[in-house]
């Protein structure tokens, strides 16, 4: 559909042996990628017995996610080539279970589309997503269903991610209705204030038959994260969760999800685009920039040790409430370019402070810095 | 006639003698809704000197924005200056008429806004904007306002071959560019920043930053940062306010308010902000919600979520104190200080 | 504990839905007030207590076709059903549905005439009052039982229609929508008591032709061309231009909020197709097509309501469809698809109860361009000519020169009825428009936007400073404050 | 999109719903109950002989697919059968009804559009001051009023109790005026239909224009442009004006297309010979040819109105090309 390198990477429905192999872009980190699947479409058997080995929840390789440009009729008659937006363009990456993984970037660098993508909210256009060695991309749909209690996703306002007319019991049931988790009213009651109450929100009875529109917007967003938390999922992504929220309350949140992630052992994807965020929940970084991941490693490391340019100008340029603390910025010029048509060679090297001759050619590959720590720049090798 | 007489009794008032350029005098700005009388703003003071910067910070809904627009007396219809005085280069602006505001808007003071989309007329050439106050103000034809727009954009690095362009054609960064274009289209003594990068990416929050701290060191503007971010604040202006529920709880320069806070409620906010250079740590969110300021707590209004409050906090006024030189404080834990 | 309110309203309204469901079968010759000039001498029956009771037993009332009635007891006995194997909680309620069920079928057997030889439009069931009686009392015990099994729904539902019905009472233009409204309804279903039908009979002289009011009953508001009463076709008009109206719109509504929603909801060519064809019907002239179908159909009572029904809907369509989208961009819609609901489960649970006031609001205005379109049509002599109408009442003053005596006692009365009529469902429509929708949605969007842009005008703190009051004074239960968990001092 | 592409696209857009309402008044005529030959001949008498001429005359003996070209083509020549009432061509019935209609409609929509949204745009600036509160309610009365009914009592009012102007029709029957009289006359004649034609959209188009007006003021280039030290009237006109003006020209335009309705109950009531008259005569003697044209001239009055809407947001709103 979107070219040769995604026809050979592309599902096969038949029952052939899938191997997922590094692509152009080859970031072992942290584990090696095996996940060999035998066999077509995952059945909910499969997802079933499927369990982590070791210790990566999601393997992620070469994931790419185009949308075609919307053409008017005979435009896309005539034209030769289609137009994509490349919103994620061959990316790898492990998430640990357990972790808490920021993947940072500025608006329309991908990092929503990732999330997105992991939980089929949208539909990878090639590589593979692979769900404790499953690949998401052949799940049935029934097989689907049952993903879905697994895996959450917690939106950026908690004004629109909640249905006004529901009370918050309804929306914390939610999920158990549509699963079919439960049977009785009773146990549905249980979990629910459980959910909630577990989400901070105590006691949890004075606030089942209230509206959204009573409550604060941190108790919003803990309603929606009760929401998430009701069906005991592995992953949650959380796409900006606190971008909406006032300073002086965000960190009540960030703290729930730390604190969910010990208690409860939930995965959690953060998207955010500010670094600050990141640095003081997750612990690992993945920096993003057009679609691509352009440095991932442990968090305190990649703040600290910068090595892609578009990294270190991103932590130069973070404020600090500190007015003494006059660094050096690296104020990148221009602005993002059209994730549809991206720069030749490394697509950083337009806007990069450091580019050399050859990186207008050369497509950089991660290189190892140590540990965990990898950055794509050809620079560094 | 009625505009010659008013100019004219303006003028008997003006020339008042008053520190700095601008300088606000116990402002109180209420709002009137069906319910009552919302004191937005109450007994608030500050003061801009030429060339200075000052930053105004706070949550949502604390008043600065409010603040700002009293001052240009841009309020909406349900919005009343209730006291207080307003002094701008030596004349008073709380007792000018709207004619004579007319005169000042944008002229000495200009504003930008924040959301440059929203800001700008969709239906009306960027250009043609930043002519109008210039035209205007300064009754030059319309070629002459438009080739001083195609210098504004050449100023704030846009290409000023875009100056024709509408709003929708440009990218964000470029609008708020234009913006600030704008606010400087008549010269002003003073541009107040309502927000001007929230919703920016990083990356041009840092380009915006940048260029507003190199037009103000070329041109010698006052500017007043309207803003919900501290760390903004911090890197950007000379000295601040910090405002909570309409009132001002702590005012100084930067480094008196960032260096050595006193107000329990700054200091718990700029620890809300994480700062990269220093040690990871978690640190817990105020407690409770702002009161509703249509009933606004007695005494000190952030004693409902004050972790440090005293016998005094819920029933009296704290007093300003003046903590150091330049640095005020209302607080009831100062009172001995002093 | 079920709020005594709700107890109080439920009290309230089953008598009043039982008597208004009566009154509209009640049969149609009870007047108080007989002129016996009317009637051949020694036929003119009289006015007296027994009948006008008798009349609410009489075998008219709660005739309704057999298929009718055996439709309502299939649908009940489902949902007492349903509710009995999903395990809802009120289990006495769905016992009574399934009680309720066995009425309507008992009675829809009844109405058609027996086991033996039944038939579905039979009109043969001269029991029909009790049954209704019995239907009435036991909804009103559903809902009652409802309300034993989740106290909490119920106080949360008694508080929310008050909150609304506080809103609605402070609109004054909606209030006075609701007077007009009433005094014509009651105009309407009290027609049997106040007008003689047999005034209607074209024997029926009362006067001269164009006699000027007097003060005798018939004669208030003086005779038209042929000498009837003016004022028993007035009220007997108002049945008719308000019934019309009624149940046009109910088709408008159905297939505009039907067609919009489905246009709005699904995207793609199927959302095109749906478009393409509301906008086709958008631009077809609605009275030259009206015209057409009712001169080809002929003047028949329904088929001015189908015409009506047919060529209104395009309108709510659009609306709905508009609103559908907007409701589809917010994201718990996403929410919701994320935890893997089904298509319908999204409409049913998460757009439909949000498009629901607009669709309701725009109910109401339709009803106002249902009348005036019953009201065109009727005057253009299309009308159903068996049954007045103040359209038909103003058809027959204009064709026969009212205008040029100028008879005013009869141009006046039908015109301004039509106007109040028309103006009392366009300000209802307007009020709930406002309060069913953007008081609500203002309120939360406006501290939304102050929350998102930090405190960004001042016109929004402000009116996110009020809705934090009417948040406050909505908060059912607890008091609606500060995250009450981490040690607030609340 | 280019303005080429757009304008292309608007037309294109037109010229199929034109084929569509065209196509639906092919097939309206023929699911209506009854034999559509019988329908096209007059009522009472219709001998068999005369059926089958009428059936031989409008194809009606051939398959559904070939009468839908041979409607297509009776179409496009502007063929629309014979008037049995006026035994002529339908299409010079038509003809010379065109002109008081277009008279009418042009001298009603230009009063009412002017009078409702300039009153609209004040009463939405001043949102709640006097003159908002009695136009706006006052138009909600206009709104519900059957025009009609407006017409009749404009009659018993100026016609029959006053006798300013004349009940109706175009001139005095048999009187033969020239040059100047003939004017005055034709003025005179054209005041009340004309009137009653126009309170009948001042009122809508009064509500559009001040909600339009009232939600433009909120947004935040109004604050921008009154910190500039704009006068309240350049704010009002230069920055509020052309916004609102856009949501209201398309609700203007659809409501211009659909004079129809209007001019029918105008035109009946004052007895105007224009198109609304002759629709309602038709359907009194059921002249089904007439009123198969009537219906599609109607239809393409909105069709094209919606164009010229369509083609007017392209002027008036630079946000279109993109």
């Amino acid at each position: 559909m979107a070219g040769d390198e995604q026809q050979t990477t592309q599902a096969t429905p038949g029952g052939e042996s899938l191997t997922v192999t590094g692509g152009p872009v080859d970031r072992r980190a942290p584990t090696e990628p095996g996940g060999t699947y035998d066999g077509g479409r995952v059945s909910t058997e499969d997802l079933a017995t499927a369990d982590v080995t070791d210790g990566v929840l999601y393997k992620v390789r070469d994931l790419e996610v185009y949308f075609p440009i919307h053409q008017s009729f005979f435009k896309s008659m005539v034209a030769t080539e289609k137009k994509y937006v490349k919103a994620v363009d061959r990316v790898s990456l492990d998430i640990k279970q357990g972790e808490i993984l920021a993947v940072v970037g500025e608006s329309g660098c991908g990092k929503t589309t990732i999330g997105r993508t992991l939980l089929r909210l949208e539909e990878a256009t090639g590589g593979h997503i692979l769900y404790k060695e499953l690949p998401v991309e052949r799940f049935t749909q029934r097989t689907l269903r049952e993903y879905r209690k697994k895996a959450q996703i917690i939106f950026q306002d908690p004004y629109n991610s909640i249905n006004p007319k529901q009370t918050i019991f309804d929306i914390v049931a939610e999920p158990l209705e549509v699963s079919g988790l439960v049977s009785g009213e009773h146990e549905k009651e249980e979990r629910v204030v459980k959910a909630i109450s577990e989400a901070g929100l105590r006691p949890a009875t004075e606030y089942l038959y209230r509206y959204p529109h009573e409550l604060s917007g941190g108790q919003r967003q803990r309603v929606c994260i009760a929401g998430a938390t009701v069906l005991d999922p592995d992953m949650i992504v959380a796409d900006e969760p606190v971008a909406s929220l006032d300073v002086s309350i965000r960190n009540d949140i960030l703290k729930l999800m730390v604190d969910q992630k010990e208690t409860l052992g939930v995965t959690y994807l953060f998207i955010t685009h500010d670094l600050s965020l990141a640095w003081v929940i997750s612990d690992r970084i993945a920096v993003m920039y057009l679609g691509r991941i352009v440095e991932i490693g442990d968090t305190e490391e990649v703040v600290s040790n910068p090595k892609h340019p578009y990294t270190k100008a991103l932590i130069s340029v973070i404020p600090v409430p500190d007015p003494l603390a006059k660094r050096e910025h690296v104020i990148l010029q221009g602005e993002t370019p059209n994730p549809v048509d991206i720069p030749s060679g490394c697509r950083f090297h337009p806007r990069c402070p450091e580019a050399i001759d050859a990186c207008r050619e050369i497509e950089p590959t991660d290189v190892h810095i140590g540990g965990d720590h990898y950055a794509a720049c050809i620079r560094l090798t | 006639m009625s505009a010659t007489a008013t100019s004219a009794a303006a003028k008997t008032t003006e020339r008042i003698e008053h520190e700095g350029l601008l300088e606000v005098r116990d402002l109180c700005t209420y709002f009137k809704l069906s319910q009552g009388w919302v004191h937005a703003v109450e007994d608030v003071s500050f003061s801009v000197s030429r060339g200075e910067s000052l930053g105004l910070a706070g949550e949502s809904g604390c008043g600065k924005t409010t603040a700002a627009l009293s001052v240009l007396k841009l309020l909406p219809e349900n919005g009343r200056i209730v006291s207080g005085e307003i002094l701008f280069d030596g004349r008073n602006l709380t007792k000018r008429t709207e004619y004579g505001m007319s005169k000042i808007r944008w002229k000495e003071i200009s504003m930008i806004f924040q959301g440059a989309m929203n800001a700008l007329n969709p239906v009306q050439e960027t250009g043609k904007q930043i002519a109008e106050p210039i035209m205007l103000h300064e009754g030059v034809s319309e070629s002459k306002a438009l080739d001083r727009a195609r210098e504004l954009f050449e100023l704030v690095g846009i290409n000023p071959k875009r100056v024709m362009e509408y709003p929708h054609q440009l990218s964000g960064g470029m609008r708020q560019r234009a913006m600030i274009a704008m606010a400087l289209a008549c010269n002003p003594k003073l541009i107040i920043g309502d927000e001007p990068t929230t919703a920016l990416d990083v990356m041009v929050q840092a380009q915006i930053l940048e260029l507003i701290q190199r037009l103000r060191t070329e041109l010698d503007l006052s500017f007043i940062l309207i803003s919900h971010d501290l760390s903004v604040m911090a890197e950007t202006c000379d000295k601040g306010v910090i405002m909570y529920a309409g009132k001002i709880v702590e005012s100084g320069s930067a480094e008196h308010l960032f260096r050595n806070p006193q107000h329990p409620y700054t200091r718990q906010l700029i620890k809300s902000f994480p700062n990269i250079h220093e040690k990871r740590e978690m640190v817990s969110s105020i407690q409770g919600d702002p009161p509703n300021l249509l009933e606004p707590p007695p005494g000190c209004r952030f004693a409902p979520r004050c972790d440090e409050r005293v016998a005094d906090c819920a029933a009296v006024d704290p007093a300003r104190i003046e903590v150091e030189p330049g640095h005020f404080v209302s607080c009831h834990l100062f009172k001995e200080a002093t | 504990m079920i709020p005594r309110r709700f107890v109080n309203w439920l009290l309230l309204w089953t008598p009043v839905v039982w008597l208004v469901l009566t009154l509209c079968t009640y049969p149609k010759n009870r007047p108080l007030i007989i002129d016996p000039q009317i009637y051949p001498p020694g036929e003119a029956p009289s006015a007296s207590f027994s009948s006008l009771i008798g009349g609410f037993f009489a075998p008219t009332v709660a005739n309704y076709p057999a298929w009718i009635l055996v439709l309502a007891a299939v649908c009940v006995v489902a949902l007492g059903a349903v509710g009995l194997v999903r395990r809802r909680k009120a289990v006495t309620m769905n016992v009574m549905l399934l009680v309720m069920g066995a009425v309507f079928a008992v009675w829809g057997l009844d109405a058609g005439g027996g086991l033996g030889g039944w038939q579905a439009g039979g009109r043969l069931g001269e029991h029909g009052w009790a049954f209704q009686t019995a239907v009435v009392v036991l909804a009103a015990l559903c809902i009652y039982f409802w309300a034993r099994a989740n106290p909490e729904r119920a106080a949360l539902t008694t508080w929310n229609t008050h909150q609304i019905w506080r809103l609605y009472r402070a609109n004054w233009q909606g209030m006075l929508g609701l007077y007009i409204m009433v005094f014509f309804g009651l105009l309407a279903l009290l027609a049997p008591f106040l007008a003689d039908h047999m005034m209607l009979d074209p024997n029926s002289q009362v006067g001269t032709t164009y006699a000027p009011p007097t003060s005798s009953y018939y004669m208030w508001l003086g005779t038209d061309q042929v000498g009837q009463s003016v004022l028993a076709e007035f009220i007997w008009s108002a049945r008719i231009s308000l019934v019309v109206g009624l149940l046009a719109t109910a088709i408008s509504t159905l297939l505009g909020a039907g067609i919009g929603i489905a246009a709005g909801f699904y995207g793609g060519w199927q959302s095109e197709v749906w478009m393409r064809l509301t906008d086709a019907f958008l631009v077809i002239p609605w009275l030259p097509l009206a015209m057409v179908l009712a001169a080809a159909w002929g003047q028949n009572f329904w088929m001015i309501i189908l015409i009506i029904g047919i060529t209104s809907w395009p309108g709510t369509a659009r609306v709905v469809r508009s609103d559908t989208l907007r409701v589809r961009e917010l994201q718990f819609i996403e929410r919701a698809r994320a935890i893997g609901s089904s298509n319908g489960h999204i409409m049913t649970k998460h757009v439909l109860p949000n498009v629901f006031p607009l669709i309701f609001a725009n109910t109401v205005l339709v009803v106002a361009i249902a009348i005036l379109s019953e009201t065109t049509l009727s005057f253009l002599g299309l009308g159903d000519p068996l049954n007045f109408s103040w359209g038909t009442m103003l058809h027959y003053a204009w064709a026969n020169g009212a205008a040029g005596l100028p008879a005013w006692w009869y141009l006046l009365p039908p015109g301004i009825a039509i106007v109040l009529v028309v103006l009392a469902f366009t300000f209802i429509g307007t009020a709930f428009d406002e309060v069913l929708d953007p008081k609500l949605r203002k309120r939360e969007e406006s501290d939304d936007r102050a929350k998102k842009r930090g405190g960004k005008s001042p016109e929004v703190a402000v009116a996110a400073a009020g809705g934090a009051v009417t948040a406050a004074g909505l908060g059912a239960g607890p008091a609606a404050g500060p995250e009450t968990d981490k040690g607030g001092d609340r | 999109m280019d303005k080429r592409r757009y304008f292309l696209k608007k037309i294109a857009n037109a010229v199929l719903t034109i084929v569509l309402v065209a196509s639906f008044n092919f097939a309206l005529f023929r699911i209506l109950p009854g034999d559509p030959a019988r329908l096209l001949l007059p009522k009472g008498k219709q001998p068999p002989e005369a059926v089958e001429k009428q059936r031989k005359a409008f194809n009606l003996d051939k398959p559904l697919w070939q009468q839908f070209i041979y409607y297509w083509g009776d179409t496009l020549q502007g063929e629309f059968g014979t008037s049995f009432s006026e035994k002529r061509p339908v299409s010079e019935v038509v003809a010379e009804r065109i002109w008081p209609t277009v008279l009418l409609v042009g001298v009603g929509t230009i009063f009412a559009t002017l009078i409702g949204m300039i009153s609209g745009v004040f009463a939405g600036w001043r949102r709640n001051g006097t003159f908002d509160v009695v136009t706006t309610n006052l138009g909600m009365v206009f709104y519900s009023m059957p025009t009609f009914w407006f017409g009749l009592l404009m009659i018993m009012l100026f016609a029959t109790e006053l006798q300013w102007f004349p009940t109706g029709r175009m001139e005095e029957p048999g009187a033969d005026l020239q040059g100047w009289d003939q004017i005055v006359s034709l003025v005179k004649h054209l005041f009340l239909p004309a009137f009653t034609f126009a309170i009948s959209y001042v009122g809508e188009y009064h509500i559009i224009m001040r909600s339009s007006i009232t939600g433009v003021m909120t947004e935040d280039f109004t604050l921008t442009a009154r910190a500039k030290g704009l006068s309240d009237n350049k704010v009002l006109w230069k920055h509020v004006m052309p916004n609102a003006l856009l949501p209201t020209v398309t609700i203007v335009m659809m409501n211009i297309g659909f004079v129809m309705s209007g001019a029918i109950l105008s035109e009946t009531v004052f007895n105007w010979p224009g198109l609304g008259l002759l629709a309602y005569e038709s359907m009194e003697k059921r002249d089904y040819p007439v009123m198969q044209a009537v219906f599609l001239i109607a239809s393409i009055a909105v069709i094209l109105a919606n164009l010229i809407a369509d083609i007017m947001y392209y002027y008036l709103d630079p946000r279109v090309e993109s």
